[in-house]
């Protein structure tokens, strides 16, 4: 304000304004970025270490196309987590999706998959406002649904497998056509996740539902619709699932409650985790919760790839994602819970 | 329909000498016990062919199944490949990419009914399978005779969308027509899960309390949470039980008589003897000792011989388990399709009674 | 208490919130709906000790499981803890594989697996400080992983009949014993959490961890001693459910752990943490129970069951938040 | 003196990063004195403070506490060592009973926790004792969390006089503006407190009040950006001179220099506005261009109040009007809105989002409140630091890395830059500022005056109210006992105080 003061901020023994700037700063910062993708690379050059054929025989595309599921409905749990809360139901969704659209595929066609999608993306919406207008703690109703869920997903098929009957080629080019040597579903999901990238980054909407994450009474009281955003966030979640629902039709042909993307829950959390994603919410990078997808299906296959007993296979699995997190977990609260 | 089959036409695959051959089985997990016999079956096959073996362990999810399978296949082998589906859907899925990988893949329990190997091509070699039916008739029968041809009867199921459960289930209907005095009072699903059957039947038990006068169940695992349970209710005594798969356990009840012969009915056949007839099948394909576009249809398409068993003929079927590596020998010389006591009977796909 | 009696008027102790209140009438509601549909079977000796019987494994997980929630960590290893326990125990005990026999030898080991596992859970969250969410859930797998590979290749083992097979649903107290040691545990439960430090501390670090540091609270020993406590109960519940079902199975925990979270959260403990407690979740507890087992005694077809469980979750927690609805109130 | 000091700080150090939040203070406290710690917003007091309380561990430097030298590496050390704190953020474990709070440091035989175990009635009686000392009247059985504010930071206070009890060394008391949130005649009650303590240990004290302080203190210290720049003793210094030293200029003359102009339209009226158990019958009018303070003694329902007009809290009756329209769902949003804006006392919990940076916390209040282009947005934001002189001058650093002081100005910043700003309450808004910055949020509050908007304030001090309101309203459990026209009326404090209670 006044000449004097500003003679004392600008001094030399005044403190720096840039207290974030600092190197040690900087290089965390860096690796929040850069971490899920340093802790995928190193485990893929392992495997490819102990199996080359792997890597040159096509390994990648199939790691792509397991992924591809997975990655989505980790983004809609990332997109849920952003915002503090947490959507249990949205594995269930993916698969009520498959069978939904297996059924419709034949009567309805191209039309189908917008269906589900329309229909889903409601589901998760339902979620989000009971969560924020009945004030229902989403872990809790969440549970709720995915009960509900898996009953309608075997009353709709009849508790068995339903074969998509004509139209398949609607969805064929997703895994049968190629662009860098991996099915176009897994670039669908990338650019999904790009989407979900901008709208955080470059949008309104995005810092407010940061804001939520961050410090809802904060939001509130500056003034936002701290409701709708989080319905927001279900309703995306929905969608997610709804497009991983395509994806494992287009995949298998056909759709089961307890068949293909009949346990996608927990790979995508840890997913959405190993990608950097923060559990208390506002800390989420949709580029990282890719790479973290790719990581959680490497898992698995990759320890099959280096013949690791299959007894042991669930306790490696456990280790390296236990590892990988501690790896990339962000940071920025002093506080883990 | 065709939907199935889109993107697999007929051609004729190549074949290949045995070194670069390696034996693929897949299955479910690796805790339950008929999943820990095909393990065994399949190790006894490796060792008599000198052939190395991979072992697939599913964890109960196709996703994961379906990318250790594809792993394997990247890794450049050829592989005779034998694979208990998680999931009738998984089938196509998999078939492709051994197709696509040029090995050999015989499918046991789990297909989609319209997709047939003869229309897939070679690297189909078979689907393989025991039948639904006839097991769910010869239990259905037996325990309804056990219990006098009248009485009131309870029945646990697998997973509720597994077409195994189903087929028995209906087999079991099938037999209880000839029996109008025996009603079958509840179906529940026990999910192949010892825990959970027990806790259903523990719930059945204090619904219908002593009118239960029978238990039937989809599995022996089941059947196994089942007289626990009855046993805790102090039942055992009086309630007959029937099964499918003869496991080691129940095997043990019925030469106990446990109870007053309290199991009364079931069938014979092994996790041991379905790996190693589909691996060895895969195996004359990947090796071209066999030609499956030569083989009938009942070959391609495979319903076994299951036996029912009841207290009387009980020795003459669990001496088998004594000697594994006996029987995959005989096997090995007799070929896959008859070697007692599971030989080919039919040609699938499996009907349903109405 | 001379000033006890004129506080703050809004600052006076809480005893009850209608969140309580609100479970209890949601189970009670059951209660009277499954009699109204089953007046002959559900109310009686047999079914009320089936419930019983059923309701001590989830119980025994709920002590844990509530204090870690409490802390506002959470713990999803249960069902490995409990493979791994119940594994180590049937097979160090006289069983039809004929593997080495402890005797009570055997319980010891298995908890003291659990506790190990628990351990490894706490050390690994507060070392690495990695959210417990996903610590526990690679232990989850690392104990499966260690219950496949103890279970091996070969046969199922057994446990031979009567002995220690038979306790759990003998019943001398009219009730049975499962019950009864579940009772213990939680009773000894409710005291940690009211007159010790270790509990007292779990709900100090749930309301604000940040502050219980800066007041130089020994923050990380009692989270890893929390863990250390659910892990036993982990080891407990394994023990107890291969007692019940007679047979080892590395998927003896199956369902466990959406039991006992749903449990916790449903008798209305916070999963931010500090609020609630174990007698909270002895309702949620009976809640699930008390339905899983009504919905079988009314008929309910297989395939909606879990729709029914699932819709009335959604109304029991919906019921009990409706009175707290406030517009500052902040719900994630 | 002959007995070694009570405590000696020589060239103590610490940085945040690269911010030298405390650089090479030496400092003596002598035994029986009381110490007064004045500085700026961001000066460094809090860190130096917690330093003091094994909170931080300095970079640099040693301390003496009795004359033997001391490592605090944590806050029990501290503790043992005699020294008791309260925090300029609270810090009582929110979902522990106050009674529990109180014990929270205690140790050895004489404890109600032994072996880890619970002597509830020991903790409760202890407590009492404790509270009854400074005048505290809540239940000791209470969680903390269901406390007012006020009611929390006397629960502190009883907190470090425990510590500082406990200890057998002569204790030491360090207080981080405890009096900020604090009522009159709950300061003159721990005015009396440091006083008796006086006869056992020592403390220090810090404050923004500049006349408490030289009332309270034996001597006080002056830190600018760090360091330690003055020790006078409390007779040889005016607040004048304080003042200078603490801002390096002249305080501005007090009288006030503007002239409101007359209630024209009001631009909201409230009629007869009813919240139970809070407040009843609240009827005002707010007129642009003028500043309204509500004064009222803990209980008078102002907050509650305010936060009804700002839609934070539901009405039981009531109607409000804006610009002569009655209102419907009164919310937060349609608030926001209509260009009304509140800031909260709480301020790290309601008032912003500390995780985001000051910029976005700018940007936050809806769109179309202010200038859209994300360009102009950034000149704004930029204008906003020079004219409110936030530290450290960086929108990009993210909130809860500012300093108390610094972060209000940004909080009120986020209000002030709406375009069409109709009504800004704010619930005690120079809580935790220093002088110059309060100058500065006070010259803010004119110029939004001036802008035409109407402001409502909950001040710290009843002079707060006289100097910045144009018009002041007395509550007393939740009624209006008074109106005043400050220029017409000329009340003094007398006057309200007598309203109030
Ligand atoms: N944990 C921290 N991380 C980074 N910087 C910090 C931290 N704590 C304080 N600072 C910085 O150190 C400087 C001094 O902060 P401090 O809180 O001690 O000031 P203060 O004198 O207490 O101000 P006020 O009177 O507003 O409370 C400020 O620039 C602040 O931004
Ligand atoms: N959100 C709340 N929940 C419960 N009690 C509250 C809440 N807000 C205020 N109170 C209590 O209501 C009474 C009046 O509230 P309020 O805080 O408005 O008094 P006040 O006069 O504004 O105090 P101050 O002088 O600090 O501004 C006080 O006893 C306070 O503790
Ligand atoms: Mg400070
Ligand atoms: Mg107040």
């Amino acid at each position: 304000m006044t000449a004097m003061s500003h003679a004392l901020v600008d001094a030399p023994s005044t403190a720096p304004d840039r207290p974030t700037r600092s190197p040690a700063a900087r290089a965390l910062a860096l690796w929040q970025s850069a971490g899920p993708v340093a802790v995928f690379v190193v485990l893929l050059i392992l495997v490819a270490i102990v199996q080359p054929p792997f890597v040159t025989g096509g390994g990648l595309r199939i790691l792509a196309v397991q992924a591809t599921p997975i990655m989505l409905v980790a983004l809609g749990q990332a997109m849920v987590l952003h915002v503090g809360s947490i959507d249990l139901s949205n594995a269930a969704i993916a698969i009520l999706s498959a069978i939904v659209l297996a059924k419709a595929l034949g009567p309805l066609g191209a039309a189908a998959p917008l269906l589900c999608l329309v229909l889903l993306t409601a589901v998760g919406a339902v979620n989000g406002l009971l969560v924020a207008f009945a004030q229902v703690p989403s872990f809790a109703l969440t549970l709720g649904t995915l009960g509900v869920l898996q009953a309608v997903s075997l009353v709709v098929s009849h508790a068995s497998t339903v074969y998509a009957t004509a139209h398949t080629g609607v969805l064929d080019f997703l895994f049968e056509i190629d662009v860098f040597g991996l099915p176009i579903a897994f670039w669908v999901a990338v650019l999904l996740a790009l989407a979900l990238w901008l709208l955080l980054r470059r949008t309104a909407t995005g810092r407010a539902m940061t804001a939520v994450g961050l410090n809802e009474t904060g939001a509130r009281f500056a003034g936002l619709r701290t409701q709708w955003l989080r319905v927001l966030a279900f309703a995306l979640s929905g969608a997610m699932a709804a497009v991983a629902g395509i994806m494992i039709v287009a995949q298998a042909q056909s759709a089961s409650s307890s068949g293909l993307g009949s346990d996608l829950l927990i790979p995508a959390i840890a997913a959405a985790i190993v990608g950097g994603t923060a559990l208390t919410g506002g800390v989420t990078n949709p580029l990282n919760v890719v790479v973290g997808a790719l990581t959680v299906s490497l898992v698995p296959i990759g320890a099959q790839t280096i013949g690791v007993t299959s007894q042991a296979q669930s306790l490696v699995y456990g280790l390296v994602i236990v590892v990988a997190v501690a790896l990339t977990v962000p940071r920025v609260r002093s506080i883990v819970k | 329909a065709c939907s199935v089959v889109t993107r697999v036409g007929g051609a004729n695959a190549k074949t290949y000498p045995k070194k670069d051959v390696v034996l693929v089985a897949s299955v479910i997990n690796t805790t339950n016990p008929y999943m820990v016999s095909m393990i065994q079956g399949a190790k006894a096959l490796s060792k008599r062919l000198g052939v190395p073996l991979k072992i697939v362990d599913s964890q109960g999810s196709s996703q994961t199944e379906i990318s250790k399978i594809q792993a394997i296949l990247a890794q450049g082998k050829k592989v005779a490949l034998m694979v208990n589906t998680v999931a009738s859907s998984d089938a196509p899925t998999i078939v492709n990419a051994v197709k696509a990988a040029g090995g050999y893949v015989t499918i046991w329990w789990n297909k989609p009914d319209s997709f047939e190997p003869a229309r897939v091509g070679n690297n189909f070699a078979a689907f393989q399978k025991f039948p639904g039916v006839v097991s769910g008739e010869c239990t259905g029968k037996a325990l309804a005779e056990g219990i006098g041809k009248k009485g009131d009867i309870i029945a646990l199921a697998g997973v509720l969308d597994s077409t195994t459960s189903q087929t028995r289930v209906a087999g079991l209907k099938q037999a209880l027509k000839a029996y109008p005095g025996v009603h079958l009072l509840d179906v529940q699903a026990g999910n192949w899960d010892p825990q959970v059957a027990f806790g259903v039947t523990q719930s059945l038990i204090s619904k219908y309390g002593k009118k239960i006068d029978g238990v039937w169940a989809a599995d022996d695992a089941m059947i196994l949470g089942a007289t626990e349970a009855m046993k805790k209710a102090g039942r055992f005594d009086q309630v007959k039980f029937a099964s499918d798969g003869l496991y080691p356990p129940v095997v043990k009840l019925m030469k106990d008589h446990a109870g007053n012969d309290a199991v009364v009915g079931e069938t014979f056949h092994r996790g041991y003897m379905a790996s190693a007839i589909g691996l060895y099948t895969s195996y004359l394909a990947v090796t071209g000792k066999i030609n499956p576009a030569k083989l009938p249809r009942d070959k391609r398409d495979s319903l076994f011989k299951l036996a029912c068993v009841t207290p009387a003929n009980l020795a003459e079927y669990s001496r088998y388990d004594d000697d594994i590596d006996g029987w995959v020998d005989t096997m090995v010389e007799k070929g896959p399709w008859n070697t007692a006591p599971a030989q080919l009977v039919g040609a699938g796909p499996e009907k349903l009674p109405r | 208490m001379s000033a006890a009696t004129h506080v703050v008027p809004t600052a006076s102790p809480r005893r009850v919130s209608p969140r309580e209140l609100g479970e209890v009438g949601a189970l009670v509601l059951l209660v009277v709906v499954f009699t109204a549909l089953n007046p002959s079977t559900f109310v009686t000796l047999t079914n009320i000790r089936t419930v019983l019987d059923q309701a001590s494994v989830p119980l025994i997980l709920g002590v844990g499981a509530t204090l870690v929630i409490l802390m506002g960590s959470i713990d999803l290893s249960v069902e490995g803890v409990m493979g791994a326990a119940g594994m180590t125990f049937i097979l160090l005990s006289d069983n039809t594989r004929k593997t080495v026999d402890l005797g009570a030898g055997a319980i010891v080991v298995a908890l003291a697996v659990g506790l190990a596992l628990g351990l490894l859970s706490g050390l690994l969250h507060t070392r690495l400080r990695v959210p417990s969410f996903i610590v526990t859930l690679g232990v989850w797998f690392v104990g499966l992983g260690i219950a496949t590979l103890l279970f091996g290749e070969s046969v199922i083992p057994f446990l031979p009949d009567g002995g220690i097979k038979a306790w759990p649903s003998h019943h001398p107290l009219g009730v049975p014993n499962s019950f009864l040691l579940a009772l213990v545990i939680v009773v000894a439960g409710l005291l940690v959490a009211r007159f010790t430090t270790l509990g007292r501390m779990a709900y100090a670090i749930g309301g604000d961890e940040q502050v219980a540091r800066d007041n130089g609270l020994a923050v990380d020993r009692y989270k890893v001693l929390v863990f250390v406590v659910a892990g036993g109960c982990g080891a407990v519940a394994g023990i107890l459910a291969t007692m019940q079902l007679g047979a080892g199975s590395a998927t003896v925990g199956v369902g466990n752990l959406f039991t006992t979270i749903a449990a916790v959260v449903i008798g209305g403990t916070s999963l931010g943490g500090g609020r609630g407690g174990i007698h909270r979740t002895v309702v949620g507890v009976l809640l699930l129970v008390v339905l899983q087992n009504g919905l079988v005694l009314s008929g309910v077809s297989p395939n909606v069951q879990s729709a029914v469980s699932g819709a009335v979750l959604i109304v029991a927690v919906a019921a009990a938040a409706w009175p707290l609805r406030d517009r500052l109130r902040i719900v994630t | 003196m002959t007995t070694p000091a009570a405590l000696r700080l020589d060239g103590v150090s610490k940085s945040f990063g690269s911010v030298h939040a405390v650089r090479d203070v030496s400092l003596t406290i002598a035994r029986h004195e009381v110490v007064g710690l004045v500085g700026e917003n961001g000066a460094g007091k809090s860190t130096l403070l917690k330093i003091l309380t094994g909170i931080h561990t300095p970079d640099a430097g040693t301390i003496e506490v009795a004359g033997s030298p001391v490592r605090f590496s944590r806050p029990q050390d501290a503790v043992a060592a005699g020294i008791g704190v309260v925090h300029q953020e609270q810090s009582l474990l929110p979902n522990l009973s106050v009674a529990e709070n109180l014990a929270v440091h205690d140790a050895g035989p004489d404890s109600p926790t032994r072996f880890g175990l619970y002597r509830w009635g020991r903790l409760n009686a202890d407590a009492r004792q404790v509270l009854d000392r400074v005048g505290s009247r809540v239940d000791p059985r209470t969680l903390v969390r269901d406390l007012s504010f006020v009611d929390r930071q006397m629960v502190e206070i009883a907190r470090a006089l425990r510590v500082g009890e406990r200890a057998h060394t002569s204790p030491l008391l360090v207080l981080d503006e405890p009096t900020a949130v604090l009522d009159r005649d709950e300061t003159e009650v721990l005015e009396q407190e440091i006083a008796s303590l006086k006869e056992v240990g020592s403390v220090v004290f810090v404050s923004h009040r500049l006349d408490e302080v030289r009332r309270i203190c034996d001597r006080i210290l002056v830190m600018t950006h760090g360091e330690l720049v003055a020790d006078r003793r409390s007779e040889e210094v005016n607040e004048a001179e304080i003042f200078e030293l603490m801002i390096g200029r002249r305080a501005d003359a007090r009288e006030r220099s503007w002239t409101a102009p007359a209630a024209a339209e009001p631009v909201l009226e409230a009629t007869s506005l009813r919240r139970s158990g809070r407040f009843a019958d609240v009827s005002l009018a707010l007129h642009p261009g003028r500043c309204l303070a509500i004064v009222g003694a803990l209980g008078s329902g102002r907050e509650q109040l305010c936060r009804a007009l700002f839609g934070a809290v539901g009405l039981d009756g009531g109607r409000i009007e804006l610009a002569g329209r009655p209102v419907r769902s009164w919310s937060m949003r349609s608030a926001v809105e209509q260009g009304v804006g509140y800031v909260s006392s709480e301020r790290r919990v309601e008032a912003m989002v500390g995780g985001l940076s000051a910029r976005e916390n700018l940007a936050l209040a809806p769109r179309g409140t202010r200038p859209a282009g994300s360009h102009d947005a950034r000149r704004l934001t930029e204008q906003w630091f020079e004219r409110l002189d936030v530290r450290p001058n960086d929108p990009d650093v993210a909130l809860d890395r500012f300093s108390g002081g610094n972060q209000q100005k940004v909080v009120m910043a986020k209000w002030l830059t709406m375009t069409d700003l109709k009504v800004l309450i704010l619930d005690h808004p120079l809580r935790g500022l220093d002088p110059d910055a309060a100058a500065a949020v006070n010259a803010e509050i004119r110029s939004a005056c001036e802008r035409g908007a109407a402001v409502v304030m909950l001040p710290d001090t009843l002079e707060e109210a006289l100097e910045t309101a144009d018009d002041v309203l007395v509550m007393r459990d939740g009624e209006i006992t008074a109106r005043f026209d400050v220029v017409a009326d000329a009340p003094t404090s007398l006057d309200l105080l007598e309203r109030m209670v």
